[in-house]
């Protein structure tokens, strides 16, 4: 290969102790589709914000058309017509489809620039999405996910001035339907038939399959395994990206829940979901297909807004702690004891010395690392604030813990500490229900729903809870 | 040292701090003699800032968008139906702060009402209930100031050992609320809404309900001021909230209570509704005009909020 | 050809829709206001409160909020009626100057992460004391080319109409149509979105500011046109109303979703309320509890529009 | 013949007792002048917050409603000049009164503000031959009636030399704010021996001399019900004396009287001046009698006493 249009070489992110990228090497030339798979939280979207100049790796070193470059961010990549399409909504909703390309496009500006605007992003749809019947004077808002995100691929693909050269795409077919996912892979290999080069993330592995020139694989911050793409077949790379190690450790022990009772139930399209005493209950499927709704319709259905419960029926472990785990003004002793006040209080009063003591047991039993309960929470590190979420929602009487994805950013100590807290609990009869993007996890439960598109579509229990058959049951339809 | 650090990041000393200079800079003017008389009448009139400003602080905790403007048209409505209702009689003290109570308890019904099942913004829903609690205390009695009973008159306008009796009232209040905050449920409770609401809800917390009370406690203790100063003072009047709607806000912001929401602090309203107090007596004092009072308590309340702004609020 | 109505167009309908029934109320209780006249006299008190919306719209579109509004028209109102009048060079400079210390607030708010809330709490009694200190007691008087500005009476359609179409256009124009408007409205839809694709977003935070300004000092300028002269309480009431204006003309505290067009109406709206009132006779008693039963009536026609959009986004 | 004529009264605030009392005798009036026939109607109109721009549109809102006259009680001198002025335009006769507007095709029926301020330091000057310090309680800060009764104060010590003003608050015209604004500047005052007031504050600032045990000066009053009934009891226990003054809230069935006249095609001055309302320590039991509990002391006219004014300003 000639000069590479970007080079990163030997990069290491770390966000405390989640090594998010380690020390990986990747370069992409002009004219190849280079096709990124890995498990969640691999470091996929962590190397595309490398080359895409938003963060700046803690050691190695970038460099494009063959020469170092030394000061490297959003404004030097884009001059060099580096264009991504994020993995989240990366639109102002409140503005209309060619007001999002103006603020996309810095230099537009001046009298009529909305015809312009209207010019670069309808050229760029009409060819990427051919009878797309998106009108650009629509605001985001408005659009369904679907038309959303086919703004969003061709915006990365309009040209105003600033030819694309290079273009990440970040999953960008998670909410196109099978047609519309073929009409923009059908652009992706014609852009990259005429020059241009694209790197593309997907979880739907064949479309890695039919349009990548070359695959790589990561897990874990590293690359595994790199490979021409055909000489990869799908059963291939699942394999490669599968991060369960399965330890004797790790291993389930099958119980017999048989004769317990049903402690929590719902219904609704699809399968319906049902829980028992003692049970461990896991939702699997890709990121973003219905898990946590389902979790807040179970916590909502059980919890009370407008009076308190004496008896908690369910409690919650949060895994975006920033939105609804955390309370950052708070210690991590109040953080602790929220759930908990109705066990600690006497007549609404709390009893500090009740509340320190428990908190000081749990400090012990899963090891928060702080010298002081009296700290702020936010002086934890990620791992240890988690840690603190599952400590306040293991501390009440509720019956059945809902968990949303609670590990993330978690390192591999604490990960095998809280799953043997959680065996021990559910030995004691305490029911979890637990949505885990790694499937690792999913493995270690009783039972295993798997949704897609916002329902459930498979149910695994016993041996059947498998990293195939989950994967087989996420991917199907699309992979049939 | 650690002392002198930790005082000096806590968020309400900036308030007694700045009450204190003014407190010094007015007693300067006569040489000291005034000690007694300005800090007598200061916690005299700090007091119904201090009351009003305690439920106002609730408000505010819980979180951003939170504010209940209805506080000045509940004193008078307040203060008007049970002056009216005693009526000079000294055996109908009790009814009479029953009803004010109650009134209070109507109010913040309301108020919430509006918020929640009309979703009408807070700043809005309480505005709008405020016109019509003023034309309720227009109704009732058409502005006639009716004298409290007498013994009402004495205890709101006399001392007990050297202090007046309505700030040891709010004292007990101040007590009450700090007690409320930092050591019962409900205190958890309204601070954890306030940091964030989504996540006060996954851990359990009975959000509307507790919203619900804190709405009613404001307009309770603004019903409870009103009821005290209409006596203070001599009668109801159907302006008499009017300077306490600005007010309930600057000194819960000055006290060093978050207008994010969450934090709270009771030590610094006293300061703060002080320094209110003061800033006014001192620049009466030298003989400043009301436009320089005006400017110089903006430009304080910036300055404080600036400094204040930009240290990290210690650990609760 | 879409059939189903844009949001945009659905978060004006609702405004214009409640403009509309108000005036058919106003008319049929007297119809001596279907007429020239009777227009201007219904709607040239408006024309400065649609200003002041806008001016408070600017800054909700940042998701801030400005409770110096009132305050800061009333400065304006005195600076224009002595200064401006007396000695036109040091009033627009003292105007100038004002617009500055707006786009200062912004920079701050930015910088040191405060809420605007408080700082603009603090600022409402600055500007209270300089225009105390401008105008101890009422008085001063409009500038001529104000009066005649304001009490123009152009063909076809009274001034307070052409003036509230021509504020609602250019604020359309410079909110909606131009880069800034854009840039601005963006910063309160997708702060991060803005940033990333390489803008300053201080600069974006000031100008809304400045611009709002700017704004705001329009409203002082054309109250005075009215009222012939200014006093330092003269617009105290702009504060919440020009928040209710936005809000009854579809826009939201936060999210960067504003209509110029609907904050004009919303001022239109609001003003319409009180002369509907007054036509109402209601007893004097419960005049006041009238108006705050208005607004609550019309935000909570507002809630049932917002399910019937709702409802038509679902089906 | 005015019975087919209607006349509207503009009010710009109600939030405090002698607004109360002028629209309770508003009512009374004008209700018994409809029954008899003189005029068709006669409406009140209240705005919610004290502010001319408010009042402006409820002036402008009586233009369509098509009244022959507009009573008017302004928020601001000058800032109705322009509502006032489209309804002259109109054809609509405008009487201002307590708050007058200086618009000249409107009629005024004024009272001599500075008057009434000078007049208090003048009583005081003959109580107090000797003079001594004053206190001086302010109304609302930006508002014309504030800043003319200082005025008239300022000039009554020009002329009274041996009085000096050694305090000045902001008492809003509000007893519990004047009480406030008293109590926090008492502590730093020398013997004051009397207090200049503007009307509706004496009550309040009695209560702050009380508390702070300073000897009670003589504070000129405004004709409060609660002042006159403190007054009277100091009368009797010690022999307190002082004066009471204010203008009386009556005077807005005046102002309809003369309306009605205007109406009726009479010639009036656009300038009356009415007394204000003066009680001395003679005949404080009198008006306090007459006064109704938590009231103002009142005066309402008849058409009678309103065209003797007419007639006296010829
Ligand atoms: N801003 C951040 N702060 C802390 N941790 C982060 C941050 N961004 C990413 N991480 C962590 O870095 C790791 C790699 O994340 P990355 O987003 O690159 O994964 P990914 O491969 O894109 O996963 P997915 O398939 O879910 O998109 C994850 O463990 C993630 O939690
Ligand atoms: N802002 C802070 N203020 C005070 N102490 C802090 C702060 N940030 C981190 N610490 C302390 O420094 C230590 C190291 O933090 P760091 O985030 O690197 O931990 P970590 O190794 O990532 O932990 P974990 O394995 O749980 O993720 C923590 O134990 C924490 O108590
Ligand atoms: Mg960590
Ligand atoms: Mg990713």
């Amino acid at each position: 290969m000639s000069k590479a249009i970007i080079e990163v070489a030997d990069a290491k992110v770390s966000f405390g102790a989640v090594r998010a990228l380690d020390s990986v090497t990747l370069a992409i030339g002009a004219g190849e589709c280079v096709g990124l798979v890995g498990h969640n939280g691999a470091g996929k979207s962590t190397i595309v914000s490398v080359i895409n100049g938003g963060l700046t790796p803690q050691q190695g070193s970038i460099s494009g058309d063959g020469e170092p470059l030394a000061r490297y961010g959003i404004n030097a990549a884009r001059a060099r017509g580096i264009r991504c399409v994020f993995q989240e909504l990366s639109l102002c909703p409140n503005l209309t489809v060619l007001e999002n390309t103006r603020i996309l496009h810095r230099h537009l500006g001046g009298l009529g620039w909305r015809r312009r605007a209207k010019h670069v992003i309808e050229r760029s749809l009409d060819a990427v999405f051919p009878g797309h019947g998106i009108e650009s004077d629509r605001t985001v808002g408005d659009l369904s996910i679907a038309e959303r995100q086919m703004v969003e691929i061709a915006m990365a693909f309009s040209d105003a001035g600033i030819a694309p050269r290079l273009i990440i795409l970040d999953e960008p077919t998670s909410s196109l339907d099978a047609s519309l996912a073929e009409q923009m892979l059908a652009h992706v290999r014609r852009f990259v038939a005429s020059g241009g080069a694209v790197i593309l993330i997907s979880h739907i592995l064949h479309e890695i399959l039919a349009t990548a020139s070359r695959i790589v694989v990561m897990k874990d911050g590293r690359i595994v395994a790199e490979r021409p793409a055909d000489a990869w077949s799908e059963h291939g790379l699942v394999e490669a990206m599968g991060s369960v190690v399965k330890g004797e450790a790790h291993r389930r022990t099958l119980r017999d829940l048989a004769s317990e009772p049903v402690v929590i139930a719902q219904t609704g399209r699809g399968l319906p979901l049902q829980a028992k005493r003692g049970e461990i209950v896991g939702l699997a499927g890709l990121a973003g297909h219905g898990q946590t709704g389902m979790l807040m319709k179970l916590h909502a259905a059980s919890t009370a807004d407008w009076l308190p419960r004496r008896d908690p029926a369910v409690s919650f472990v949060a895994g975006d702690r920033r939105l609804n785990g955390v309370f950052e003004l708070w210690s991590v002793l109040k953080n602790f004891s929220i759930a908990s006040l109705h066990d600690l209080a006497a007549r609404g009063v709390v009893d500090a010395e009740a509340e320190a003591e428990r908190a000081g047991e749990w400090k012990r039993r899963i090891d928060i690392r702080t010298p002081d309960m009296a700290n702020r929470m936010l002086s934890l590190s990620g791992g240890n604030q988690q840690k603190v979420l599952f400590a306040r929602s293991l501390a009440t009487r509720a019956p059945v813990v809902l968990m949303d994805d609670p590990m993330r950013g978690v390192d591999v100590g604490t990960k095998q500490e809280v799953y043997e807290i959680i065996r021990q609990e559910a030995q004691r009869g305490r029911t979890f229900v637990w949505y885990s993007t790694e499937m690792e996890e999913v493995c270690l439960c009783d039972r295993v729903y798997v949704f897609r598109e916002g329902e459930i579509v498979a149910e695994l229990a016993g041996d059947a809870v498998r990293e195939e058959n989950i994967l087989a049951a996420s991917f199907r339809g699309e992979a049939a | 040292m650690r002392i002198v650090d930790r005082i000096s990041r806590a968020p309400w000393i900036w308030s007694w701090f700045a009450a204190f200079l003014v407190w010094f800079a007015t007693i300067m003017v006569t040489g000291g003699a005034s000690t007694l008389g300005l800090s007598q009448a200061a916690l005299t009139f700090a007091a119904f800032s201090i009351i009003v400003g305690i439920g106002q602080m609730f408000v505010i905790t819980l979180g951003p968008g939170n504010i209940d403007l209805s506080i000045p048209a509940t004193m008078t409505l307040a203060g008007t139906v049970a002056l009216k209702l005693m009526d000079v009689d000294n055996a109908m003290i009790l009814p009479g702060l029953m009803t004010a109570i109650l009134i209070g308890i109507g109010v913040g019904l309301s108020n919430y009402a509006l918020i929640k099942a009309l979703r009408i913004p807070p700043i809005i829903a309480t505005l709008s209930m405020s016109f019509i609690i003023q034309s309720a205390a227009i109704w009732t009695n058409r502005g006639l100031r009716i004298k409290p009973p007498s013994f009402l008159a004495d205890f709101t306008t006399s001392t007990t050992l050297g202090v007046p009796n309505v700030s040891l009232v709010a004292l007990v209040i101040s007590l009450a609320a700090w007690f409320l905050l930092e050591k019962t449920v409900y205190g958890r409770w309204i601070s954890a809404i306030g940091q964030s609401m989504p996540a006060a809800r996954m851990a359990g917390v009975p959000v509307d309900g507790t919203r619900f009370v804190t709405y009613v406690l404001s307009a309770v203790l603004a019903s409870l001021a009103g009821y005290l100063l209409a006596c203070f003072s001599g009668g109801a009047a159907l302006n008499m909230g009017t300077e306490y709607l600005l007010m309930s806000i600057a000194v819960v912001v000055l006290g060093g209570t978050a207008v994010a929401g969450g934090d709270s602090n009771v030590p610094g309203i006293w300061g703060a509704s002080l320094f209110m107090f003061l800033v006014v007596s001192m620049l009466n004092t030298y003989g400043l005009g009301a436009g320089i009072r005006l400017i110089m308590t903006g430009l304080i309340i910036i300055s404080v909020i600036m400094l204040a702004g930009g240290r990290q609020p210690s650990a609760r | 050809m879409r059939l189903k109505p844009s949001a945009d167009a659905l978060r004006l309908a609702i405004p214009a829709l409640s403009l509309t029934v108000l005036l058919a109320a106003v008319f049929w209780l007297q119809p001596r206001a279907m007429s020239y006249i009777g227009l201007n006299l219904l709607f040239n008190l408006a024309v400065p409160i649609a200003l002041a919306t806008i001016a408070q719209m600017l800054i909700m579109s940042v998701n801030d909020l400005d409770l110096a509004m009132g305050t800061f028209v009333s400065f304006v109102a005195c600076v224009t009626a002595t200064f401006l009048r007396d000695e036109p060079l040091v009033g627009i400079l003292i105007l100038a100057g004002a617009v500055a210390v707006y786009a200062v607030l912004g920079v701050v708010i930015h910088l040191r992460g405060l809420p605007s809330i408080v700082v603009s709490l603090g600022m409402s009694f600055v500007w209270a004391g300089l225009a105390v200190l401008l105008l101890p007691a009422p008085g001063g008087q409009a500038p001529e080319w104000v009066r005649s500005l304001m009490t123009m009476k152009p063909p076809v359609a009274p001034m307070a109409i052409v003036a509230s179409i021509v504020i609602a256009i250019v604020a359309h124009l410079v909110v909606m149509r131009s880069s800034l408007g854009v840039l601005i409205r963006g910063i309160g839809g997708n702060q991060r979105s803005v940033e990333r694709a390489g803008w300053s977003v201080l600069a974006a935070r000031a100008a809304a500011y400045g611009l709002a300004g700017v704004f705001a000092v329009l409203a002082g300028i054309a109250l005075v046109g009215l009222t012939t002269s200014a006093d330092a309480n003269i617009a105290l009431r702009y504060t919440l109303l020009s928040i209710a204006g936005v809000i009854l003309g579809g826009g939201e505290f936060i999210g960067g979703r504003v209509s110029p067009i609907g904050a004009v109406i919303g001022a239109l709206t609001l003003t319409l309320a009180g002369s509907f009132l007054s036509f109402l006779r209601i007893s004097p008693d419960w005049q006041i509890g009238a108006q705050g039963a208005i607004l609550i009536i019309v935000l909570a026609l507002r809630l049932l529009l917002n399910r019937l959009e709702y409802r038509e986004k679902r089906g | 013949d005015t019975s087919d004529k209607k006349i509207a009264l503009s009010n710009n605030y109600a939030g405090n007792s002698w607004r109360q009392a002028m629209l309770t005798s508003w009512d009374k009036v004008t209700g018994e002048a409809v029954k008899a026939g003189v005029v068709a109607a006669a409406d009140a109109f209240t705005t919610a917050e004290n502010q001319a721009t408010e009042q402006a549109a409820q002036i402008q809102n009586m233009i369509l409603q098509g009244y022959d006259a507009i009573v008017l009680n302004a928020a601001s001198p000058t800032a109705l000049n322009g509502a006032v002025k489209e309804a002259c335009d109109a054809g609509i006769t405008v009487v201002s009164f307590d708050g007058v507007v200086s618009e000249p095709c409107a009629w005024r029926i004024a009272v001599d503000f500075k008057e009434m301020g000078r007049s208090q330091v003048e009583y005081l000057s003959k109580k107090l031959p000797e003079g001594g310090n004053l206190l001086e309680i302010r109304g609302l800060a930006g508002v014309f009636v504030d800043d003319e009764i200082s005025a008239g104060i300022h000039e009554g010590v020009k002329q009274f030399p041996q009085f000096k003003i050694v305090g000045s608050v902001h008492g809003d015209w509000a007893q519990d704010v004047a009480q406030k604004a008293v109590a926090g500047i008492l502590p730093s005052l020398p013997e004051i021996v009397g207090v200049v007031t503007q009307g509706g504050d004496g009550y309040g600032a009695a209560q702050a001399f009380a508390a702070a045990k300073r000897p009670m000066p003589i504070i000129i009053m405004g004709n409060r019900e609660d002042e006159l009934k403190w007054w009277k009891e100091q009368k009797d226990a010690n022999g307190y004396e002082t004066m009471s003054v204010s203008i009386a809230p009556g005077v807005s069935t005046l102002a309809f009287w003369v309306a009605q006249q205007i109406l009726d095609g009479k010639e009036v001055k656009k300038d009356l001046v009415v007394p204000f309302l003066r009680i001395d320590q003679d005949n404080l039991e009198e008006n306090l009698a007459n006064t109704q509990a938590g009231g103002v002391a009142n005066v309402e006219y008849s058409q009678a006493d309103a065209i003797k004014v007419i007639e006296s300003a010829d």
